[in-house]
């Protein structure tokens, strides 16, 4: 099998998305791996009351937090200079507000750029819809970051969805361990690939139709 | 003169069989004094409204981490933004739910986060409903009205008025008025707003005109009772930190745990 | 003619209507001259964005104001311990919470307790509602306080408004400088009457039946 | 690195002919500098959304007191919940408006202060609409949608999403954070969240991290440029104690003049 890349390489190439003067708000999952490769000036928000909010504390430094400090990924972080915290109303108008760029995980990716993102508990069939509705509709820029293919191997970048939407038509930029797809009126735009990999392979690993962009680039990070 | 503090007991001693409570269910801004009060209150039927519902492990509840999914035994519905039973640590609880799931004698209505606040929101300003741009064409259209608008498609969405909010805010003055840190602050206002009756927990009590009339977020006319943690209660400032540490440990072990998982499946 | 109140004692017996504890938002007019009678406890809010704030400040203290700092009157007042400042969406939250009891001036009253209180301008036909009907339907406890008569003598208790309505059956009590009123569901019941006035003097000043309560008496301030 | 700062004619460019623009219109939290640069930059057409419309005297306009209703010549409609023109002081704006109402080339659309802020609170949610219970059987439910909620009736109100929100704030920081101070706070927070372009006028800029981030009020995301008021303006923090005293003593003198009117009368 053919090299893939790795979650933090996935969410590195994500994280070059984003410019000084960006708000962001990550996702569970790959997007969260992208808050070490951010480009200094980008704020970060959090859907449960924080924006511009630092670094996650390591384990070592455990003493340091302030527990009433934590992020939707239920992790502690450093404040930072020009952070603001709020309430979760504020929150939800602050991500429908079309101010923010999201980076969230998926589960499938159609050609009309519906995006399933939340999962629903097998053991009792209750959608874990959180957030996710909100910030795929909402976002200025909807970037969706995971893996090119399930773990039973097939494609999630597919023509129609077969698992519950979580937003319609709102896809922008789908960047995965294999390549970096553009959501366009015309179709799927296939602009990159991971380094190794040919246009060919990722069709087929794709479901979806792909064009080949004019400009098909290999991957940077 | 104004003096809304109480001790927890006397404070949910008015929540009744059947009502509608309202708070966040875990992590910082959570009310982990209040759940409890309302675990040993023993009002049934409840209808529990939280951002989520994701019990605890049993091995960190013996460790003194607050769970209100124990309130589970008294409640006829839940309705939540976002559920989580993990799998790989399926608990006595998990068990229940999904049995009383199956069962039918738990209900569930699960909704984006964004509604739940905007459903709150609705209900503060007494409105009769709004049409939300979020849900269209997904689980969550099911059952309620569409309607298109100035060429959008929008959702009808029911107010949820409270009969209790339970909240938790880091200082409070003898006359309710509330302010919060960090995250903590969470949906706390809100709740305030919308919820008929109001509890709040805190972990200091100040005298009137030492909080800052320009930093109080909750004035204390939404406030009904003030609750003050004991220093020496586990969820209180000094002994929290110890079940804290305990949890984030837990969550390495387990992160760390799926991530070799993971590796092997790869 | 016969004497009625003054303004101030009509204000001063509407004032009793409070205790301490309540939360009270006073409209423009007699209502706000409640402010100097109203007992130590009771917190009043501006729907501006403050509540339990303190006196004005008198024309020989103006150097003390802060600029930042006005109620709904436009008037000056002094900070008091434990008041809060807030936006206007929190103040309608409020408002409409039904945890505020409202003191409000009006134009007519309905023996069903419908009320006029905004005027129209007389000369661009603009209705003047401003937060009327906010207060009035929000208030736990809404209390019309005015002239029983309006300036021509025509009565201003009346059995169907001629006036724009500003919110259907909301009146709990009317005190006017000649009587307090009651709202009741079988009518308005005449509950006490200025010094030197006789029921029957009031009926006469009018329109909507009177039911004379058994427990009438003088109004006392 | 966000930069926010901006001067008042720079900040003002991106307004367009024929925007919707909303600020508060009197008093604190009255964005003054900005209004004025409104004035200079000359956008036409626009539809103004104030809380109150009262045109001040010419008395004291003369003497200094921002008046925002100059603006009226580049309006085609306001959106107000209270609009006063004295009939003892009928200024040449008064009859302008009056004369521009009766000729039709003025729209006036009056609503509650309720209204205006749960319709700028929709537009901040991006919903489609709310059913408000404000006004119902009243001059504003003409033209609207009543629906029966639960046995209670509702006014179908639509959001206020303005082009162009001119706020004031006591100090920001370059990011755009935003705290305020009194009554000044009015309806700016609300206005930030739900207009397009969003310019906030200070009395002070301060380095990010010296506003407390519990005490921020306005994140800065919902703020496009800041504005520092010069300290020497006639509406910064040194001179506008002068036209407020001249204000009050205008007012006093009115009230007296009335009450002597009124006394007349009786």
């Amino acid at each position: 099998m053919k090299d893939r890349l790795t979650d933090e390489l996935t969410a590195m190439r994500a994280a070059k998305e984003l410019a000084p003067g960006d708000y962001c708000n990550l996702g569970i999952g790959v997007p969260l791996l992208c808050v070490s490769y951010i480009p200094e000036g980008v704020m970060i928000q959090s859907e449960n009351g924080v924006i511009g909010y630092g670094p996650v504390y390591e384990n070592d430094e455990l003493d340091l937090i302030d527990p009433d400090m934590i992020d939707a990924g239920m992790r502690y972080f450093r404040p930072l200079p020009g952070m603001a915290f709020f309430d979760q109303l504020t929150s939800f108008c602050m991500i429908r507000s079309g101010r923010l760029i999201s980076i969230l995980g998926g589960l499938q990716v159609s050609e009309k750029g519906d995006v399933a993102i939340h999962a629903t508990s097998e053991e009792n069939k209750t959608p874990r819809i959180g957030g996710s509705m909100d910030l795929a509709w909402g976002a200025r820029r909807l970037i969706i970051a995971m893996t090119h293919n399930a773990k039973d191997g097939s494609p999630k970048v597919v023509r129609n969805l077969t698992m519950p939407v979580t937003a319609a038509a709102c896809v922008d930029l789908i960047v995965t361990d294999i390549a970096v797809i553009k959501v366009t009126d015309s179709g799927l735009l296939l602009q990159e690939f991971a380094p190794g990999w040919t246009p060919e392979e990722i069709i087929n690993q794709t479901e979806a139709s792909l064009i080949i962009a004019s400009d098909l680039k290999e991957m940077e990070f | 003169m104004i003096n809304k503090v109480s001790t927890a007991a006397e404070a949910v001693a008015k929540i009744r069989d059947g009502d509608l409570v309202i708070a966040n269910f875990w992590g910082p801004g959570s009310p982990a004094h209040l759940w409890r009060a309302l675990l040993d209150h023993g009002a049934k039927d409840l209808t529990l409204c939280i951002n989520n519902y994701v019990p605890k492990a049993d091995v960190l509840r013996e460790k003194g981490t607050p769970d209100p999914s124990l309130i589970l035994a008294q409640t006829k519905k839940i309705m939540a933004a976002f559920t989580s039973i993990r799998a790989e640590e399926v608990s006595p609880i998990a068990e229940v739910i999904n049995k009383r799931l199956q069962e039918g004698s738990l209900e569930f209505e699960s909704m984006s986060h964004g509604n739940l606040v905007e459903r709150l929101y609705a209900a503060a300003l007494r409105l009769g409903g709004i049409y939300s741009p979020i849900g269209v064409g997904t689980v969550i259209e099911e059952g309620k009205e569409k309607r298109v608008i100035n060429g959008v498609e929008y959702l009808f969405q029911e107010p949820i008025r409270p009969d209790v909010g339970l909240i938790s805010a880091a200082k409070a003055d003898r006359l309710g008025n509330l302010v919060y840190h960090g995250t903590a602050r969470a949906s706390n206002p809100i709740i305030a707003m919308a919820s008929r009756y109001v509890i709040a927990e805190v972990f200091e009590i100040v005298d009137p005109g030492e909080l800052d009339p320009d930093h109080i977020v909750t004035p204390g006319i939404f406030v009904d009772r003030v609750v003050r943690i004991p220093d020496d209660d586990p969820v209180g400032r000094e002994r929290r930190r110890e079940w804290i540490m305990a949890s984030i440990k837990f969550r390495e072990e387990q992160n760390a745990k799926a991530e070799a998982a993971r590796r092997g499946d790869a």
